[in-house]
């Protein structure tokens, strides 16, 4: 990347959709169906969201962080994807999870406190809880892609915060040195918690961290799904084609507090909120699409009623799946549980088998 | 005044900031916030941002900062926002603050304290809930410290800040709001290195600290009642140094130990303390010292941690069998 | 024929790489320079520099890179240049690495090898000489391997690289060049898990590992010579899983043991074997279990080291206090 | 830091004094007495960093890393500094430390093996073997000095290599973040034991680094003792009065082995050290000195035979010195040693007063 490039990029991010979904750039070439899928999409994303959220307050689900504001780049970022692609992202990439093919259902059966059920073929890594920490293994499965020769791209997300850790930045260095065909999509929604971004780093645009790593970067609208799609478009074909990696930056908001366990009127202004509100990714994709006459208001309407439902079905789902037996810890550790474990395995059956009035 | 154990540390903590301008607080989510636990709710108010301040996301970079600040002469208390995330500081933990004063044969000290969450029976997410003492058993230099009340947590808080030396103070979740106790207003030290005999007794000694005492005293009620056995429970309160001279003075009197933590079984606390015994009155041991503690795996799913931590049905089974002739 | 341990590593480093496309080995200076022991000499002239690379100076980035191969299904092996840097990589190794089964409920697995020399009396630099085999008893999920001779390494370090999850492989820098033993060509397992009876005895059962075996068999020899004693000395191979069996068997026999770890006392290794022994075996046991070990300090400077480190004639004053009636 | 600054930077390293010891911009106010002084230096370093390996060949000293190459950056980034300003830095910068104040006689104590010495007034932090590490504690030094108002200039010096470690890079982001009186100084001697600079990161200059973390940046020639000290005192002023953190690349090159543990014939070719051999620090400044009439021929050989002398005195120094008591150990972990340290300690003297022959 050359500093002429640079210095034209560090103006605004990338926009091709307005916030009144307006051209203001080429879209890229979705079929439609497709580009309904994805906004069909964005609808499950929130409702979902939003159903974990109220299991939750009824205690019934474990602390979640709301997916309210990340709906275009959850999709824009598993969209451009192929199958054998992977992912690796912390809690707030659910919605990425879901489009790249992770079953809501498990999803949600995780939300109950239950170890998780992936399917394999999904390839999404469990989600990360240590932040920073997933970057670094998606450069270990692009690289790895790499050595074996397999045309795979590998996707780490992270927020904003998580640019701080010292991973981060050695992801971007392996990255940048192995050329791994890896991005990095750092979904930047203004908040850590409590700590809002310009505290974070002095640095402008996290993006220019691709700087000092040599690692081409670009910084994008997140809540115009158009322009997350095309820059992982061009980047995921690039890293597919041995052109090493891209670090993108989208610019989105947390619209909802940081988890079900957080109050964020102790750190930010209602005003903020409002500020943020009127540019959510929703709103602009529907009058995008009504616009362009692939939706009526009425089929608008239908779909997010029926994607409440889908959110529903899935929630259903998975609170009858029945969980593992609580002696599931000693097959999970080690494929083959040790003489030891298999002496605790006994310690724990007898505990449950053994009443607590008989002790 | 009754309080919460968040409410005698943030009261600890505030006290030691006003006696003494070198103390600090640092970590993420500390200022405006208070704390992800509210542990240090109102701080930055009132001492301002240059005492009370947010720090970037990023551990080592807490710790490793910490250690500068605490050579050049200020004393941090920095917090990490769950023990679990320690490990991404470790190095600067194990490695710096505990050898500043080794490495420098002495010219320099590290006199910090990083205080962080910790322990089980909340519903946490993944490395939330996970027990660290007993790996800082193995990284010689540092204290650590686990207080299992509201009283000794402001105490012993306060004997950590003023400690010339490096201090792991870990608080357990679920202890945070769930017991409210009398907390004198005025500042007291707990000092650190001592146990506490909560219960005395001459039939079985109870080995325990932070949220396990109280399922030890829960335990020992349910055999008293059943039995009527005498057993006396020991708080270490300081995990290390530990005070071995309570733990062998009770087992030399008792003859029978269980031991109750919520970290995983191998080579932790339990074990040592284990060894301690066995070095120190061996002779004096009528049955094998059990361990009831997590299991040798990762700390499980919320939803499967009642099955992995201790409960009192399953310490009061370990005391009986320890009981038998 | 005779190998050094260096070059029986190397071997078993060059047959794993043959037998299975999926093995790479991946670390600082491990490629032209072959590592700064020469453990991974040649191995990038012979497989390329696709799978024999040098990384950044990064551990973090080495440690987590790895887990992410290990995951997509490469056989990493990664080598940290000295043991004590674990620390720098201890979020990955005892959070990521050590979890990726359990975290994925069994999907995704994490069979990768982590090498790093370690162990004192060569006058290293700080941190090059610390042990850190007994922390990680303290973060499941990990297996640990320390070889104590040339022959074991090679055996050992194969049934490592074939094993579903992840193990750190910790050599012994003493040991990599002072013994040569016969090594066979050809390919063999020595299994995980299992400790080796080196000496059969009768009367005291020594327990070590890594450079430590020969210190217990020197101070068996003393003690012999003296005495006439007969002495029993097993050798770990594998630190965790532990061979408790065998330990066990042997303490019931003799009913007395001293255990031999050159790495810091508290809580770590020699804690729970003696935690297993006084679990398992105590009504066979006469005296109290001894342990020599470092002491619970950091790793000395090397003009320091020889005070720190068991020698056989701390060992054999152990032995022979442990013999008292 | 505009970009356009940024892009200015890029061509070259910043240079007053070329190979041959001609000025070819304005060189700093330094003293005359000073500058020989540095100079000086300059000679004292190369012999004693010779000296150590000697020893550590005749088995006397433990592993030495060889100063050679870097006797410039050693005393370009120390003698700006006051004296109440900081110094963290690793096993290559004891000739920073020397200048700044650090007794050579207890740096060579310390090559005995044996636990150091320092005094506490030439604020030095221990030396560094965690590569990377104590940058951070640089800039916790600078945090606390702004904390508490006091006018101290704090300098983190590293290598290449650690450039790639996490702690240097979270490093930089607190600096920026908290406007730290911090100066990063870099060593650039082209390796990482065997790992050559381009190998270690894809950016072409690692100063870059700074462009993503906000922290204003400087490639300067660290084999010309005007321009680092230029470099180093700029960035001081500023540091000092509020204006916050820098970082400084010095690219200069190790013309010895890495440590005495190393052999670079493996890994280097002998072109490369020729090459670098002519653009050595002493050189040049030797050519200057003599052209602007400050030394003769002979005042530099007497100077170069001094200095080996000095050397010697302060390795003969150390080398009388007595060592401390084997269980000075228990005293040096903690202020007071545990009742535990206490046993262990009687535990350690009984060992030593019994023979090996009786055990
Ligand atoms: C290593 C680590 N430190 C601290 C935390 C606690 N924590 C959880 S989320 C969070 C903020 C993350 O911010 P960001 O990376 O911007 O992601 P967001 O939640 O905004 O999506 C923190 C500090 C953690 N999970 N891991
Ligand atoms: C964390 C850590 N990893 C690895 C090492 C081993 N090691 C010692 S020096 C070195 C290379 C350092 O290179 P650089 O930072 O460029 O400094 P230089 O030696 O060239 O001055 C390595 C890898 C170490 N000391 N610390
Ligand atoms: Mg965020
Ligand atoms: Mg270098």
């Amino acid at each position: 990347m050359s500093i002429q490039e640079l210095s034209a990029e560090l103006d605004a991010p990338f926009q091709i959709m307005d916030e009144n979904g307006r051209l203001i750039g080429t879209p890229p070439d979705i079929a439609d169906t497709k580009l309904l899928e994805m906004y069909r999409a964005m609808y499950f994303i929130r409702a979902f969201s939003n159903k974990i959220v109220a299991l939750q307050r009824q205690g019934k689900a474990t602390t979640w962080g709301s997916l309210s504001g990340h709906e275009a780049t959850s999709v824009g970022f598993a969209a451009p994807l192929e199958p054998q692609d992977w992912m690796a992202g912390s809690y707030r990439d659910a919605g990425s999870y879901y489009f790249k093919g992770l079953s809501p259902a498990n999803i949600a059966y995780y939300q109950r406190g239950l170890p998780p059920k992936y399917e394999a073929g999904a390839n999404c890594l469990p989600v990360q809880i240590v932040i920073g920490t997933q970057v670094l293994h998606a450069v270990g499965i692009g690289m790895a892609a790499k050595i074996k020769g397999d045309p795979v791209v590998s996707v780490g997300l992270c927020g904003d915060g998580a640019t701080s850790e010292g991973d981060f930045n050695e992801a971007l260095n392996f990255a940048g040195v192995f050329q791994a065909p890896v991005i990095f999509g750092v979904i930047n929604n203004g908040w850590a918690i409590s700590l809002p971004r310009h505290k974070q780093s002095a640095v402008k645009w996290l993006a220019m961290r691709g700087v000092g790593f040599g690692v081409p970067y670009k910084i994008v609208d997140g809540n115009d799904l158009f322009a997350v799609y095309a820059t992982v478009k061009e980047a995921a074909d690039r890293a597919r084609n041995g052109g090493g990696p891209t670090l993108i930056e989208a610019i989105t908001y947390r619209l909802g507090a940081h988890t079900t366990a957080d109050d964020p009127t102790r750190y930010r202004e209602q005003e903020e909120l409002d500020f943020w509100q009127e540019k959510e990714p929703i709103k602009r994709m529907r009058l995008y699409l009504i616009n362009r006459g692939l939706l009526t208001e009425a089929e608008d309407k239908a779909m997010a009623e029926e994607e409440e439902i889908h959110a529903q079905a899935v929630v259903d789902e998975a609170f009858n799946t029945p969980p593992p037996p609580p002696d599931a810890i000693f097959e999970m550790t080690w494929q083959t549980p040790s003489p030891r474990m298999e002496r605790q395995r006994s310690e724990l059956k007898r505990n449950l088998a053994e009443k607590d009035g008989e002790f | 005044m009754k309080m919460t154990m968040i409410e005698a540390l943030n009261q600890a903590l505030e006290q030691e900031m006003s006696k003494d301008d070198r103390v600090i607080v640092m970590g993420e989510d500390v200022g405006k916030n208070g704390g992800v636990f509210r542990v240090t709710d109102r701080l930055q108010a009132r001492f301002g941002e240059k005492r009370v301040f947010d720090t970037p996301l990023a551990e080592s970079g807490i710790m490793g900062t910490a250690v500068g600040m605490a050579v050049y002469g200020l004393r941090p208390i920095a917090e990490i926002q769950f023990a679990g995330f320690l490990y991404v500081s470790m190095n600067q933990l194990v490695s710096q603050a505990a050898r500043m004063r080794f490495r420098s044969a002495g010219v320099y000290s590290c006199p910090m304290v990083v205080r962080a969450p910790y322990g089980g029976g909340v519903r946490t997410p993944e490395l939330h809930s996970d027990s660290l003492e007993g790996v800082f058993l193995q990284t010689p230099g540092l204290k650590v410290v686990i207080p299992s009340n509201p009283y000794d947590a402001k105490g012993l808080l306060v004997s950590a800040i003023e400690d010339p030396d490096p201090v792991i103070f870990l608080e357990n979740i679920k202890l945070y709001r769930s017991v409210r106790l009398e907390v004198p207003e005025e500042r007291y030290n707990i000092p650190l290195g001592k146990a506490a005999i909560v219960q005395e007794g001459s039939d079985l000694t109870l080995i325990s600290y932070g949220a396990m005492v109280a399922v030890a005293q829960e335990a020992a009620r349910m055999v008293k009642e059943k039995s009527g056995a005498s057993l006396e429970i020991i708080d270490l309160r300081t995990i290390w140094p530990m005070d071995e001279e309570t733990i062998v003075a009770s087992v030399e009197k008792t003859g029978r130990a269980v031991i109750i933590s919520e970290a995983p079984r191998a080579g932790g606390v339990s074990a040592e303390i284990t060894a301690i015994i066995n070095e120190q009155c061996l002779y004096s041991l009528l049955k094998p010292v059990a361990r009831v503690t997590g299991f040798d795996t990762p700390f499980p799913s919320p939803g499967l941690e009642d099955y992995y931590l201790p409960t009192p049905a399953r310490v009061a089974r370990a005391i009986v069998e320890t009981l038998e002739a």
